[in-house]
């Protein structure tokens, strides 16, 4: 088990990660915003683990379904709410939306829609501090279904071979769309899959807080240790489909039911409160979340939008005529 | 969703659903035609848009294959079986992934029936679709015909309309040589005539759906739908517009269009694919090239920005190829 | 040990095969011919035996250095030789030269010059015929370096997933062109990462023919009776560097010698005396190739150029326009 | 290996060396710059062509690194790299290799910089080879850089000469922006003279090698020494061609190639990649669009064959774009 002040600083991002989806779920069914969004209620823990083991220094390459790695990571909810909605204020002026969330300050450095496409980008963040010696380490996520991506296969070859200090986060919710992983994938786990590339890999239960921070705190040990790199396959779940509007109909009732009886929010609320977090003190930390979303909702409403002209800056380095 | 043959097609169709029914007939009629792609099957969903939706129900799960996510494998593995007598239809599911794939259509699908002196040949089809207008974005949204209509022995196709749809996809899935079948997202659900179950229409063979005599509007796809909007409000002026669908871009029917413009002596391309190095060039060249003293002036083009395909729907309008654009380049042509 | 007769049609081909290399080198070097060529010198064994293990009906893609792979299969000697020396008499019209040589006659359905892109389209071959239930299986040659590149991975994986009638032979010549395997290899060996992918795979020492035979005709009966595909990481050499001129200069003395020493060559033809085969009778065979060889390079020699027009034929199904 | 630090540098000097040479200089004078490849570094020969060979010694290999054959995996650690300050140059061994490579530079590199709003950017030159004529046959001669001309975001360069190649690719190298760097490999061992250490060619500058007042010649790499050849021979007639080398082909620099033809008011644009929705179309266009009532005749158009490249050499000559057919285009359009 971690110690409470790590498990109260996982609870304290993965309730903002929950607290923000539920709400844009809410009001993009309300049509307050009509974007494409891809749930990540379920893999809270997974990211707000991970994050909480590495610095803000450090690097974080993502994907599509990123909202909780983002948030985790420590983008500040305004700018991260504002881009969603496609505004001027958001992290990236509005350009890049939802799926390609960027904030170096935070140490977002790229969010992808490209399944696995991040993977070889990953290893050129982690390669530039290894040559700069800077100690960082990158953290790069995707899904099970990447896996079965060249990608992939490529990436974690060069990351092994050139022992960089990389991490990849395998999020590993069983499915892929509306794909179950083993109805697509070759190998029982994924973990296999870098051990059959050499690569130092595990296979960990990333709903439980404990054992995921356990996890993450190794592979980045091993990384600033100029070790190499570690293949994480954290198993989690997806509780609202591959993206908003998905019905979920591919996945047996059974497993869903299960999954929601495993749900990592509840446990790992309870698990403080086990440890003597008072019940006053959880609800202040939700409280303060509720409240950073509320005024990001609202920053991002207000927002104006970018002009039009937006278009022909940052393209090359100098504007485009019109 | 509807095949072909239940007893009485409806009225109206969806342009997805045309593609689903044009696939269903193939399936019908030839049990070589096999579909791959990610999710296609109607365990997976039919599809990501349903364009396959119940086809797996209907010809089984050895015909209809719902794959992993690896577009080299779909495509090569299509390759493969169109080697040996198969007519694979394999869908990437949006356009920008073909990045992935493109050693297999190139390199491969595009050059193996010249590299073995016509031995082998690959009558596959490769169905993708994208769009920008509906906020996807900088990665979901390109157009990249200009690349493919750059390889010699691909032919790439786009139809406006379900009933050309229909028509346009069953002609790919038969014809001899890999052929790159272009869908439009945001034009799925908009619905058209339905065509006869037996509708065919051939490749490398434009429409003229509108005719006029004062200038000729080149275009193809959703362009055709933008074409249409701006000749009706200058129809008004009584300027006379009249409007092509290439519907086989590559190789496309210069004869249907030299003619055109060999009548109306002005002509505007249209695209909704960035307009530098876009296809629109090659058109706007050939015809400057048969018909160069005939014309009026130049030939215009329109296309959308120099910029990736931008998330904010004011930057992405902006940016976008656009009626206004249109009817400014008619204008200029005919003042 | 394999059977005498097998061994015996094993030494046919590789004879056929070494004979060739080394009637190619010549001419290139005399300027007779003149093409970029691969030399296959030291793997003749490798594809012999495994080409030994199948039928005129099956299949077989590989790669720009395939001219073992090629004549092992059963491609006639003078169609083979008029397509290297680009004559219109040759396979392909001399339309694809040596690095596309196809003939469906005797099973060669690709060879391509794109490291790793046969491996999918292998798969395509054996979905066919496992749709077809028409019993073929499908040989996909490639090398070490292959392993390397995304292609494998994905062609590995839907392999598996869909059990198809294919053999990987991953001929490991321990070298991509200049780089050595584990410069540029995570894992120690191919085999390993069949395994990570959870597809049989078998690892054997290529050069010894009963070695080589036994684990193709095991993979050969296991894809028929529809259990799936095998990689089979084939060890062996190559004498000649990647293309003709390569001086080697980046292989070990020490590795070259030894190398040397265990030219599968000279030792299958000693294992044939053993087996009490006469000098006169493999003094027969190896004569009866030499005959091939000459005639085909004459052949080859004496054949017309296409004409230039060609390039408008087998673009598009029909002719060009000129 | 000659490096530019070398006391004097050789009256002559062959185009691979150029080549060698600024990328000597760019990584002498920034340590951020890296190179990554198959087989570049000394220890594995120096690249196949040896256009790196030296570097590796001189710089060492966490500068010039050796790399598995993974070109999703170069160019994806060079895009990243490039994210965080280092101004990475990935060796694509040849052009048809980038087909595997797409989705790093498409989606990837060119778009970054836009979808993170101007956060980050992209500052990574990819050099690549090509060029039919040798045997190299269907998938080892292609040039594709009309593709990449066609993606917002990317610079497309190539030079046609040493001294150019090597300030061209210095101020690639050193451009904040992501660069496709195309070399000719048929001329990698042709020599011309020598640049100073310090020569620097801007990007986005075209250069007028051969001024003349009859026709333009608008054309790069390659073209450039057939158009030369033609414009040598026809100046015995008294036919003057003025030759523009493009040496950037995307963005082109429009202002050069129009105030020649405004001079000229005839053009004739020449490369070898295939003819059909290549990049000539968009020159041309571009030409007619902005000086159509000024031109002789309609802008010319010279490429390769609509075909994969053929191996036999027979069949590769006549597909391949030629000094006849240059020929033939001037005299169509002077006559
Ligand atoms: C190269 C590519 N192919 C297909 C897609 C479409 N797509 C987007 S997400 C997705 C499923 C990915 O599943 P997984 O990797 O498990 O991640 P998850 O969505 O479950 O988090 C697919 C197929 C894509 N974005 N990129
Ligand atoms: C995608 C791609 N990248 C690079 C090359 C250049 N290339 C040709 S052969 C080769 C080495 C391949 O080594 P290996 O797979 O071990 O096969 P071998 O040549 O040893 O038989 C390379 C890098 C290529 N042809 N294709
Ligand atoms: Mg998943
Ligand atoms: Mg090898």
């Amino acid at each position: 088990m971690a110690d409470k002040d790590v498990l109260i600083d996982i609870f304290t991002r993965a309730d903002l990660i929950m607290q923000s989806d539920i709400r844009f779920r809410k009001m993009i069914g309300s049509g307050q915003l009509q974007i494409v969004y891809y749930p990540v209620r379920g893999q809270e823990v997974v990211s707000s683990a991970m994050m909480a083991a590495i610095n803000q220094e450090d690097y974080l390459v993502t994907i599509y379904r990123g909202l909780h790695d983002q948030l985790a990571k420590g983008i500040p909810s305004k700018d991260l709410w504002a881009e969603f909605a496609g505004k001027v204020t958001g992290t990236c002026k509005g350009k890049g939306g939802p799926m390609h969330i960027t904030h170096p300050k935070s140490g977002v450095m790229v969010t992808t829609g490209i399944v696995g496409s991040g993977i070889p980008i990953a290893n050129g963040l982690a390669l530039a501090s290894q040559l700069d010696k800077d100690g960082k380490v990158t953290v790069c996520c995707f899904g099970d279904g990447a896996s079965n991506i060249g990608a992939f296969h490529e990436g974690l070859n060069m990351a092994q071979v050139w022992k960089l200090p990389v991490i990849f986060l395998c999020q590993n919710n069983l499915y892929s769309e509306h794909t179950p992983m083993a109805f697509a994938t070759s190998s029982e786990t994924i973990k296999q899959r870098g051990e059959g590339l050499g690569m130092r890999s595990v296979r960990v239960n990333g709903n439980d807080a404990s054992e995921m921070y356990a996890a993450a705190k190794e592979a980045v040990e091993y990384a600033r240790a100029g070790k190499g790199p570690t293949l994480i396959e954290a198993m989690t779940f997806r509780f609202h489909g591959h993206l908003l509007g998905d019905t979920s109909h591919y996945i047996p009732k059974e497993e869903m039911e299960q999954a929601i009886k495993d749900d990592p929010m509840p446990i790992l609320r309870q698990q403080l409160l086990d440890l003597q977090v008072s019940e006053a003190d959880i609800a202040a930390i939700e409280a303060k979340n509720t409240a950073i979303i509320d005024e990001a909702a609202q920053f991002a409403l207000d927002s104006d939008y970018p002009s039009g002209d937006e278009y022909r800056i940052d393209v090359l380095d100098v504007e485009i005529a019109a | 969703m509807s095949t072909p043959d239940k007893k009485e097609a409806p009225k109206q169709i969806m342009f997805a659903q045309a593609c689903n029914m044009a696939m269903a007939k193939a399936m019908a009629d030839d049990p070589k035609v096999i579909l791959m792609g990610e999710d296609i099957a109607d365990e997976q969903g039919g599809g990501v848009f349903k364009v396959t939706a119940g086809l797996s129900e209907k010809f089984g799960t050895d015909r209809v294959r719902s794959t992993p996510i690896s577009e080299q494998a779909i495509v090569g593995a299509a390759v493969g079986a169109a080697l040996v007598g198969y007519k694979p239809v394999a869908e990437i599911m949006l356009m920008n992934f073909i990045t992935v794939a493109m050693d297999q259509i190139v390199n491969h699908a595009a050059k193996l029936r010249f590299m073995s002196g016509g031995q082998t040949s690959v009558p596959l089809t490769i169905r993708t679709t994208t769009g920008a207008g509906t906020g996807l974005g900088g990665q979901h949204s390109d157009m990249l015909e200009a690349w493919l209509a750059h390889v010699p022995g691909l032919k790439v196709v786009a139809a406006s309309n379900p009933a050309d749809a229909y028509g346009l996809l069953y002609s790919s899935i038969m014809d001899p040589n890999p052929v790159i079948f272009i869908e439009n997202t945001p034009t799925y659900f908009s619905k058209g005539p339905a065509p006869a179950p037996d509708h065919v229409v051939p490749l490398g063979k434009a429409s003229v759906p509108r005719e006029g005599s004062d200038i000729s509007l080149i275009t193809y796809s959703r362009g055709v739908g933008a074409c249409h909007a701006v000749a009706e409000k200058l129809a008004g002026e009584g300027i006379s517009c009249e409007v092509i669908d290439l519907r086989t871009i590559a190789p496309f029917d210069e004869e249907t269009v030299l003619k055109s413009v060999a009548k109306t002596k002005a002509a505007v391309v249209v695209h909704e694919a960035v307009r530098n190095f876009g296809t629109g060039a090659e058109i706007s060249s050939r015809i400057h090239e048969e018909l160069f003293s005939e014309l009026k002036g130049p030939v215009g083009r329109v296309g959308s920005g120099y910029a990736p395909v931008p998330f904010s729907p004011a930057i992405e309008k902006a940016w976008m190829f656009s009626e206004d654009d249109i009817e400014r380049e008619i204008r200029k042509l005919l003042r």
